[in-house]
């Protein structure tokens, strides 16, 4: 098994945290890739929601965007998106929510808006989309983003999605319905909220990785955890099963589109 | 009523200067050929609105026919930034453009309390997020029976939104098949829809319950095949994801963007004109 | 995950006294044999939900199951009253019933924000009516961008919803076809979802936009062919218009209304024996 | 033409008042059989929508009910009720909405929830259903009642929709977006609000029927219009189209129906 990239093993980490038969309302790429894989390796009855409104979906090709045609043609119902987010999401029926970010703070509250003033971004970002209600509804969000001190940082520019607030049970106390960040998957290994002051800290390091590696990848002094796991390495059935999910998507995308004339 | 009208007519009747323009769909059945044509006519002002802004929002914006910005999400899916859209709102470039932001479950209760012409559309959403604090247009509204504190978007009502559609009949009834997003309800909550399609068949069938807009909801259809060409039809053609990625290098640049822009919508006479362009240049 | 049971057991296991109880199909796919069953095994002091009571709550209500209706339009469609219903709110007869009477668009409101899980729902309702008055469960609230005051009805979450449908898979995912009425609504807002169906197949082809209820929202699936008689499952069979009329007369009278029940409901171990019956009769 | 009853010719008055391409929010009965028959005559565009979700539906049979199959197979789409009356109704998509009721008075109010008090009626009636919000924004309401003292009452006993109110613009004071009811047709002619007062007064009788008749059958001191117009008697296209249409549906109502067993 030529050596696994960090992104493969980000992926099959996710994935690995993913019960079968829980119900992830899904964002696109890596987590996209971590849902599908699940869904073909130890989570077959796992539950996709594409936020365009494929409920139940089982692509055999990964989408590049959230309303790919394969979403809606292997999904068990195609709802309005009106729908996702008030009888699905709202409705506290989502287990799992996947978020992205530009930045996450020490908290797992996220930026994904402006880097700079909100008025005057230096650079201005794509926005929410779905990620302050998947991140207020969800029972659970994990956050996949590879680390850099640019993107770990003490303080974010702009709250978009709300994580544990300032800690300490804030969020709680907010009476937000959803647990907030439980996982942190990034290129190193995994940060996890300390169960008093909500802080992410390393709980968990790739074979391979090291401490100094994470500390160097965060923008704030990074606690380590008392006990500080080891992710397995990739089995072989996971690797395989993924590389050959990503070959089918590039092989799927690459595919020359006739222009309808 | 709806009006069979060519594109060109149908924009030139119903889209003005300064109106409120939602082209809708959530990266499937995105309206491209309408909003080339808007910008063949040198529309300006348009306060545009949309959950997710996409090439065809970028292409509006870099050409100057927008001075505001309705959306929830903006960039190139899958792909990066939408460039023209970072110039205006970080450069002012080329003109400024006012942002009007949500989140995708605020601009979805705007567009159904639209649909259902109520005031305003209320969801547990912006819970601890600052998009309030830069968004006059979020405010509160307490449960007269819990007593909770909820959000409250006002309602939208587009002056014009447009779709596009598999199909419609001659009478002018459009049925819509696969991801909708929420195209239905914005369609719903316009003062004028237009709605560019496939294919115009003799008569619909009796739908039961899949998606159709009677044609009494609907002002204008357009008989346009490939209309949404880069983004896919369900059942026509697929999305030209290659398309995307490419976008990126040409709207990086301002000057490598107008040069594209002349080429292949201002020089280009119409749609199929449009496509065949770049049937060309890919050959 | 939803558990494929028999009626009995997924009444017993989910359908306890006092609970509420919404069994919805608007004429269509009344969930008749559920009805029944509540019936046989005696539930009591139950709160009955359903915007259109017709003959199945006219039989709870007359059996002695309800304390309550939130409802509303009760009556024997096309054709007159619901004797039993209007003998327990003008003689208390078997018992005392106390109602929550609404509008169709309010109810409707409510069912979308109970699915929502919102705490009320909102409509421009109720102008000018006395319903309001006899109703705390009516009350306003005003648009924080408009001023506007608006009607606000509690949202409904049924403690069981029950629905009949034609078909499910084994993994318990549901398929709707035709008029849906709010049943959709009542099915998510529920705690606990039951539904009876024509037949189980093996699996359900993708359904794209056509109404389906996923296994994870469904609670108990129960194979019950003709639980809908004597409203209709389209595909299936028809309303018997005639066993309609007839109730009017059977349901006039206590007497006529409690033998008919002893011989039909209490007097049938289930609901093949229940439409046999009826043929024999017919015959 | 052998002679049409008071019921035929009531319809036939109704569906004479559909424009062609009208959108009308039909009620079961007399409503349905007008509407349906105005389709088959001068208003082939006209679009019926049933409050059970059938938007555009052209039945060949008029439905015993509000939510018969055979309104779903011939519709252009079939819709969640709460659409029908959010999307459709409230939106003011409506231009005519059919309502019947128990009691009506002089403002064009009316009564389908009690008789008596509401606690302890002496006849407790099917309730609202869909009226208040159709008699609230459809654009105009027309009335179907045969008439009589106890149904065309001085005072209603319960006001379940709203007409006119007091009368004298306090329905426009009110702010209801829809106009209230443009007529009332019963079985001696049709009465309609007088331009200030808005109290229903006899404006047309059918042939045959008199004032005094129609006196007679109201509750209250009718007024006649300056003008009474008398209705033309039923057209042998109107009364074939009527009574084929009618005969169709007693056929297909009285048709046994198999015990699916």
């Amino acid at each position: 098994m030529n050596a696994c990239t960090r992104d493969e093993w980000m992926t099959i980490a996710a994935a690995r945290l993913l019960p079968d038969r829980s119900v992830c309302f899904v964002g696109i790429g890596l987590p996209s890739a971590a849902c599908n894989l699940a869904r073909l390796t130890h989570a077959p009855g796992i539950v996709l929601i594409y936020e365009s409104g494929a409920i139940g979906t089982r692509p055999d090709v990964l989408p590049l965007s959230i309303g790919d045609g394969e979403l809606a043609e292997t999904a068990a119902c195609v709802v309005p998106l009106p729908e996702v987010f008030s009888y699905y999401l709202q409705a506290g029926r989502i287990d799992i929510g996947f978020l992205g970010a530009a930045q996450i703070d020490r908290h797992g509250n996220l930026n994904s808006t402006v880097i700079g003033s909100y008025d005057a971004p230096t650079t201005r970002l794509p926005g929410a989309g779905g990620a302050p209600e998947i991140a207020q509804h969800a029972k659970q969000v994990f956050v996949m983003a590879r680390a850099s001190k640019r993107s770990f940082v003490e303080r974010i520019d702009f709250r978009t999605s709300a994580g544990y607030l300032d800690g300490h049970g804030a969020r709680a106390r907010s009476g937000a319905p959803g647990g907030g960040p439980r996982a942190v998957i990034t290129d190193f290994g995994m940060l996890a909220p300390h169960p008093q002051s909500e802080e992410l800290q390393l709980v968990a390091l790739f074979a391979g990785a090291s401490v100094e590696e994470a500390r160097a990848a965060i923008g704030w002094p990074l606690v380590v955890a008392d006990h500080l796991d080891t992710i397995a390495p990739p089995s072989a059935h996971e690797l395989d099963t993924l590389r050959a999910l990503n070959a089918r998507t590039r092989e799927a995308h690459a595919r020359p589109v006739r222009i309808p004339l | 009523m709806s009006m069979l009208l060519p594109l060109a007519e149908a924009i030139e009747r119903h889209v003005a200067d300064g109106a409120s323009v939602a082209l809708e769909g959530f990266t499937h059945l995105i309206p491209f050929a309408a909003g080339h044509e808007i910008i063949r006519q040198g529309r300006r002002n348009l306060h545009l609105i949309r959950m997710t802004p996409d090439i065809i929002y970028d292409q509006l914006i870099g050409m100057g026919c927008a001075r505001k910005l309705t959306f929830s999400w903006g960039g190139n899916p899958g792909v990066g930034s939408l460039h023209r859209l970072r110039d205006a709102v970080e450069h002012q470039w080329p003109q400024p453009l006012e942002l009007d932001e949500h989140s995708h479950a605020g601009m979805a209760a705007a567009f159904c309390a639209g649909a259902a012409r109520l005031p305003f559309g209320m969801l547990r959403g912006y819970a601890g997020t600052d998009l309030p604090a830069h968004n006059q247009n979020i405010r509160r509204v307490q449960c007269p029976f819990t007593g909770e504190m909820l959000a409250a978007v006002p309602a939208l009502n587009p002056d014009v939104t447009i779709l596009h559609a598999q199909r419609a009949d001659r009478a002018g009834n459009v049925a819509i098949d696969g991801i909708v997003g929420a195209a239905r309800e914005a369609a719903l909550a316009a003062k004028t829809l237009i709605v560019t399609v496939e294919e115009i068949v003799d008569a619909l069938p009796p739908a039961m319950n899949a998606i159709v807009l009677p044609h009494w909801v609907v002002s204008a259809v357009v008989a346009c095949p490939g209309g949404a060409y880069p983004s896919y039809a369900h059942g026509h053609y697929v999305r030209d994801n290659a398309f995307y990625r490419q976008w990126d290098a040409i709207a990086r640049e301002r000057a490598s963007f107008l040069a594209w822009m002349e080429q292949h919508v201002l020089g280009t006479r119409d749609h199929r004109a449009f496509l065949a362009g770049l049937q060309q240049e890919a050959a």
